[in-house]
């Protein structure tokens, strides 16, 4: 293995790449003048959003080293409604972190069950004495407004539950609205189908959800064609797919919503449900309600997808009646189109108030986390983890408010 | 080189084999008084605390007594002490430089217990992280024995793949060296969006500046005369002592858990396994050199493999593994890494064993050194790849 | 007395307290250093004398080499330092020796020399000893570096005797290397550890971050 | 005897600081003008050092101190200066505080007679070639003393290496300056400077050729010895911070410390110094090129104040030049072994530079 083929050979080589170097750029970032990028996930310090924080003791309790500690007073909260019964709650006293024994495993941040704490990119809090590394719940709460947003995730992931929750919800309330009024158009309804079916892939039509992992085989075919390599044909296609089913599904929607000429199927590229996008009003709305930071996000990005395809149903209604052949809008997105779903078109697109009736989605009700116990208790039985079966209850019960509130103003 | 090695060498008394004591022949006419010569635990050589005592004659080495222990955190109780989460964050921290692979182990046995069913693609992203974890290793390994030898640059160019590598895996994980992404049933959360992309162009980066270690280092002629023959490790005391991972290979025995026992997705892709022939310093450094390129060779190969779907499976609140124990060992950096892990079916382990690379490897160090020169011992104590925490745990 | 005087006196004064060091120094480190001084002063008396090519080969030759081999032979080869081996016995056997010496050379240059001037300020040029040494004193150079060579030669054949003819070897004392030289003005020998770890400052942290 | 002549004429060379009619500035002055130059340069020589290692590796060097980082080592010197002077209880301390001094001040000592310029220099010694050998062997005393004062192991092994390498790297070094000599028939460093304006291969006549080209083995084996006598890297086995720490300096703090530095800095000016004189034709710019400014061949007899400053500045370039070279041999190699070393000192160096020697001499009396 040590051959060379003249001495001195490696020596000249190593002479050579050494001058290489010396015209090269230096790989130097010049620190306190230039910033590296963080990525969003950089476990830099550990922020405390403190009226999230319910006192639950379970970071302290599972820190690995006990850096963590927590004062707290118990406080009688009078009723709500007179006659009631008053209940008591913990405040939170104290909070700190001493960053001189924390060893950034992130577990407190996994664990909290109220998302109070969140890692930040901070990392230049650097001390002269260890002392000065115990950090208290002021400082702590600074640091929450460094707290990025969490990244995209990649193509092939599984989108977060709180998001798949919300597509299903919206998609689910499209589907109960479409179901009303199906007796009322169901022969526009099939003739729609029919016109949809030829490009809207082997899926049934009737599918709820836009299950990940389905692919559309004709884009998939197209890209392989093309040569990409199969993970990208695939992940591509899984777009494709989920994208020709939304339209799919928003057109059986707006089908059974009125009219089968007058209600032609929007575009379909136009239809772009990315994960991410969210509904400032709303956002701000909750956010100025006191919800927790994710929680915001992902009401405000149900309610964006919603309000999306609202308005998408508007635009094509008037599309409509301005007299464009339904069929031809409906066009199957080519894989070209397929390929270049990364790009959002709709992103910049103002969310308009749609013009149609109430539905379940634009009910707003007040709520503070509590659960659907009913709920709750089936998935606990399931043997779901006790996060998931809130979440899931925490959801049914907004649900179930706003049906309430609903059939309340339907009544009315 | 060799005409040097005028010393017959042979086992230390404590491993298995013939018992000799420690003898030099051919020691010239000019006997001179021994000097026992402290290396360490803080010497710029032993990366660590790390002390190693040697007997010179001269600058010959007559025998040489590795001291460990200065860095003993007690890794195994405090992990009798810990649930399995926290137990990932803590194995994180005893070869601090595969933070990923240790804590992988960990999610193994744990998984095994449970008999629990982990997604493919958390799976594929383990590997992943596993190999690039590997490399962050050995270039660390690279940069840190060119160094020893009194090469400056070879650390520097490491340096920067390292910090490439570490941005990346960082972006995913959160962690620069302690990554605690593994939990088991998977990994904590999806790798973010374009993770991919970037992975795949910084292994074709890194491949290309692969050629820069070969010139600058293993070509090198003086790197050569400073390696080539110096503590070279014959197959049957490396067995015996039961060293493994690069010093293992280097002898040319290719025993490799990824390949002989393959864990995660090993079996379904191409693993090589760089081998060396003599087992001296340069086979060592060869080995290790190589295994980047293999790595980044299965790095490509998971790219065009990744899966859709989960990453992790729902757990319990609380893990709790069965009663029972279980090994389970994988390939680490540095070599096979064993856990032993006993439960009583309580949160925490009942016993937690490690059975960790580098604290066999350094067993070599006292057969190796035996007549060498002291910058020859310099050489054999760098080509000998250990981290001071993986040996006192 | 001209500036050259004064600098003759001065250069004469260090190299005969070099001297009076080098056999008075109970430390043999301190003795050579002490030594290569006077050496360096002879040069420095050749100097004054103009003879700058005799100047420059004692340095070359004595300071750079001798005094160098010298220390280093003390430090490899660990001979004992310290008062005990140093006293000789044979001190008043010495001094009668050097002093006998010193009167006989001493009156064999007035004999010689007398009250001649000799011209100091025109000292032989490289050329003039050049062809000295090259043409006319050709010989006895060349006998000169062959007896040199076999002296060598016998050096190197008495190192290199095999083993057994050898007889006895030295007993191999351990000492320990880094053994602190003696300083009297120091109160108690002070003691180095066992392994030298005493006093070794951190690490210059180089290969630290593994 | 074509073999040795005397340069008497030569070492008459005028000076620079010849004034107006014959006044000559006192040699006190030359000779502190020289040296505060010569305090400079080092300074400049270890600036490249830390620049080119840091661009060569692909970081950026010092960027602080002064514009761009070129104050970093009078930073370091004022550093240096502030730290505690730490003697450890075991050391022989006049020994200790001794050894620094020992090794500087030869390095600085041989500056007198290196010639920069066309009458820029302190002394031109008739034996000047073998002066500048001589001192820098002096030079090695200190290393040892230290290494042995420091009562530590690492620092005494350092020492004893710096010694051994010092006798194994002195003779191939002086039997090519011999070489040298006998090419230029003089010892005379400005005697060689201007031999080299003058002198031609047969067969080339009218083409100037500098020592470099006939003696490009001399050149190598030349530069080879040099960074050996110097402990640099590749063969900075004396220091060889991976084995022993900091060989000799691992107990030297502060002020004591800085002068070992600056005698490492010092040495690889003069040497590379040397190496100018002895091979690369001092100051001329280019062989048979004669510099703008000064009159006679290849501008070696009076020069105006431009030629002289174009004359030293060409000296200083080459200078660096070579110094690049020292750093770059750093940054691409790893360091040698002791005893692969003295191979190759006793088993090719000094075969070869006698082969050169009589080589070189049976050309030189054949034509």
């Amino acid at each position: 293995m040590a051959q060379t083929s003249l001495p001195g050979t490696g020596l000249l080589k190593g002479l050579a790449v050494t001058v290489k170097h010396l015209f090269k750029r230096p790989a130097t970032l010049m620190y306190p003048y230039e910033r590296n990028e963080l990525a969003p996930r950089t476990r830099g310090v550990i922020a405390l959003m403190d009226e999230n924080c319910t006192v639950c003791m379970l970071c302290a309790r599972e820190c690995p080293d006990w850096c963590i500690y927590i004062d707290s007073h118990k406080e009688t909260v009078p009723p709500a409604k007179e006659g009631g019964r008053a209940r008591t709650r913990n405040v939170l006293d104290r909070f700190a972190i001493d960053f001189s024994l924390c060893m950034y495993c992130g577990i407190c941040v996994e664990v909290c069950p109220f998302d109070a704490l969140w890692w930040s990119p901070e990392f230049e809090y650097s001390e002269y004495t260890m002392d000065a590394l115990l950090h208290e719940k002021d400082k702590l709460r600074e640091w929450a407004d460094t707290v990025p947003p969490p990244p995209a995730l990649d193509e092939g992931a599984e989108a977060p539950a709180e998001v798949t929750e919300a597509i299903a919800k919206a998609e689910k309330e499209l589907e109960a609205a479409a179901q009303k009024e199906a007796d009322k158009a169901a022969a526009a309804e099939a003739a729609t189908t029919e016109a949809k079916a030829g490009g809207s892939g082997p899926k049934k039509a009737d599918e709820p959800k836009v299950a990940a992992g389905e692919i559309d085989q004709e884009t998939y075919d197209a890209l392989i064609a093309e040569g990409k390599s199969e993970r990208i044909a695939r992940s591509k296609a899984k777009a494709a797919y989920v994208k020709k089913e939304k339209a799919r599904l928003k057109a059986e929607a707006d089908a059974g919503g009125g009219d089968a000429e007058a209600a032609p199927t929007p575009k379909a590229a136009d239809i772009k449900v990315e994960a991410g996008q969210i509904d400032q009003e709303t956002y701000d709305a909750l956010i100025a309600e006191g919800k927790t930071e994710r929680m915001a996000r992902a009401k405000a990005k149900a309610a964006w997808v919603k309000k999306e395809k609202a308005r998408l149903a508007a635009e094509a209604e008037s599309a409509a009646g301005a007299g464009a052949p339904a069929g031809e809008e409906a066009e199957p997105p080519s894989p070209t189109d397929a390929a270049g779903s990364d790009q959002a078109p709709s992103t910049d697109a103002p969310a308009e108030e749609p013009a149609a009736t109430r539905k379940l989605g634009d009910v707003h009700v007040e709520g503070t986390g509590e659960i659907d116990q009913e709920t709750y208790d089936a998935l606990i039985a399931e043997g779901k983890s006790e996060r998931i079966a809130r979440a899931k209850a925490k959801a049914a019960w907004v649900k179930k408010a706003k049906q309430a509130k609903l059939d309340e103003e339907g009544g009315a | 080189m060799s005409d040097l090695e005028t010393t017959e060498r042979v086992l230390p008394s404590n491993a298995p084999g013939e018992d000799v004591a420690f003898e030099i022949l051919g020691d010239g006419d000019f006997p001179t008084a021994e000097m026992s010569l402290s290396i360490g635990p803080a010497h710029p050589a032993t990366h660590g605390v790390f002390r190693i005592v040697l007997d010179l004659d001269g600058e010959r080495v007559r025998g040489a007594r590795p001291v460990i222990g200065y860095m003993h955190r007690g890794f195994e109780k405090l992990a009798e002490y810990r649930d399995y989460r926290q137990i990932a964050a803590l194995t994180n921290r005893h070869d601090w430089l595969s933070g990923f692979c240790n804590e992988l182990g960990v999610a193994i046995a744990v998984e095994s217990m449970l008999e629990l069913e982990v997604p493919d693609r958390a799976q594929w992203i383990r590997m992943l992280m596993a190999e690039w974890n590997r490399i962050l290793n050995h270039l660390m390994f690279i940069g840190s024995y060119a160094l020893e030898l009194g090469a400056i640059t070879p650390m520097f160019y490491a340096f920067r793949e390292r910090e490439d590598i570490q941005h990346l895996m960082e972006s995913a994980t959160g962690g620069r060296l302690h990554f605690t992404y593994n939990q088991p049933g998977g990994v904590k959360i999806d790798l973010p969006k374009g993770f991919l992309k970037r992975s795949a162009e910084i292994s074709k980066v890194t491949r290309e500046r692969f050629d820069d270690y070969v010139d600058l280092v293993l070509g090198n002629e003086i790197f050569q005369g400073r390696t080539v023959g110096v503590g070279p490790l014959p197959q049957d005391v490396a067995l015996s002592l039961g060293i493994t991972g690069p010093t293992l290979h280097a002898t040319g025995i290719a025993e490799d858990s990824r390949v002989t026992e393959p864990y995660l997705k090993y079996g379904d892709i191409d693993v090589e396994v760089p081998l060396g022939e003599n087992g001296d310093a340069f086979d060592r450094f060869y080995v290790l050199l190589h295994r980047i390129r293999a790595s980044l060779d299965i790095i490509d190969q998971i790219h065009d493999h990744m899966p859709a779907g989960p990453v992790n499976s729902k757990l319990p609140k609380m893990v709790k593994a069965p009663e029972g124990a279980i090994y389970v060992r994988t390939e680490n950096p540095l070599g096979q890494l064993g856990y032993w892990l006993e439960s009583d079916g309580g949160r925490t382990p009942w016993r937690f064993k490690m059975r960790t690379p580098s604290f066999s490897n350094v067993q070599a160090i006292p057969y190796l050194m035996q007549g060498a020169l002291l910058p020859d011992a310099i050489s054999i104590l760098g080509s000998v790849f250990f981290v001071v925490g993986d040996i006192d745990r | 007395m001209t500036g050259l005087d004064v600098v003759f006196v001065l250069v004469g004064l260090l190299t005969a307290a070099g001297a009076v060091l080098t056999v008075t120094s109970k430390n043999l480190v301190h003795a050579a250093l002490a030594l290569a001084v006077t050496l360096a002063g002879i040069a420095g008396v050749f100097l004054v004398l103009h003879a700058d090519f005799l100047a420059l080969v004692q340095l070359v030759v004595y300071v750079g080499a001798v005094a160098v081999l010298f220390l280093f032979g003390l430090m490899l080869t660990r001979a004992p330092i310290g008062r005990e081996a140093l006293d000789s016995q044979n001190r008043g056997l010495a001094l009668a020796v050097s002093g006998g010496l010193f009167v006989v050379l001493s009156t064999l240059i007035v004999l010689a020399f007398g009250d001649v001037r000799v011209d100091a300020m025109t000292g032989p040029g490289i050329d003039v000893i050049g062809i000295a040494i090259f043409a006319v004193w050709v010989l006895p150079f060349e006998l000169l570096s062959m007896l040199l060579l076999a002296a060598l030669i016998g050096a190197i054949v008495l190192a290199r005797r095999e083993d057994g003819e050898s007889g006895e070897e030295a007993e191999v004392t351990r000492i320990e290397v880094g053994d602190p030289p003696i300083n009297e003005s120091d109160g108690p020998p002070a003691e180095v550890a066992g392994d030298g770890q005493a006093e070794l400052p951190a690490g210059s942290g180089g290969g630290g971050q593994a | 005897m074509t073999v040795l002549t005397s340069t008497t004429a030569l070492a008459q060379a005028p000076s620079i600081l010849d004034v107006g009619d014959g006044v000559v500035l006192p040699i006190l002055l030359k000779v502190a003008l020289v040296l505060g130059l010569f305090f400079v340069v080092p300074l400049v020589g270890g600036y490249l050092e830390h620049k080119v290692m840091g661009r060569m590796q692909n970081r950026r060097g010092p960027v602080e101190a002064g514009p761009f980082g070129s104050l970093q080592l009078v930073a370091d010197g004022i550093k240096f200066i502030q730290k505690e002077d730490i003697i450890p209880r075991a050391a022989d301390k006049p020994m200790f505080a001794l050894a620094p001094g020992l090794a500087l001040v030869p390095a600085l000592l041989v500056f007198l007679v290196i010639p920069l310029g066309p009458g820029v220099f302190a002394v031109d010694l008739e034996l000047g070639l073998f002066y500048a050998l001589a001192i820098t062997s002096i030079s090695v005393l200190g290393i040892l003393l230290g290494g042995w004062a420091s009562a530590n192991k690492f620092s005494l092994i350092g020492g004893l290496r710096a010694g051994a390498q010092l006798i194994a790297y002195e003779l191939p070094l002086i039997i090519t300056a011999i070489t040298v000599a006998v090419m230029a028939g003089t010892l005379s460093l400005v005697g060689i400077v201007e031999a080299q304006a003058n002198f031609t291969l047969p067969g080339l006549e009218g083409f100037n050729l500098w020592f470099v080209f006939p003696q490009i083995v001399g050149f190598a084996i030349f530069f080879v010895a040099a960074m050996a006598e110097l402990s640099r890297p590749p063969f900075d086995m004396p220091i060889g911070d991976s084995e022993l720490v900091f060989g000799y300096m691992t107990e030297y703090t502060g002020i004591k410390f800085a002068m070992f530095l600056l005698t490492e800095y010092a040495g690889m000016i003069t040497m590379s110094a040397l190496m100018v004189v002895l091979f690369l034709g001092g100051w001329q710019i280019l062989p048979g090129v004669a510099t703008p400014g000064c009159e006679g061949a290849a501008g070696i007899m009076s020069c105006d104040p431009i030629g002289i400053a174009i004359s030293v500045l060409v000296t200083l370039a080459k200078i660096m030049g070579l110094v690049f070279l020292m750093v770059w041999a750093r940054v691409a190699y790893p360091r040698l072994r002791e005893d692969q070393l003295q191979r190759i000192s006793w088993l090719v160096l000094v075969p070869l530079s006698l082969a050169n020697l009589a080589f070189v001499t049976i050309l030189t009396v054949v034509l």
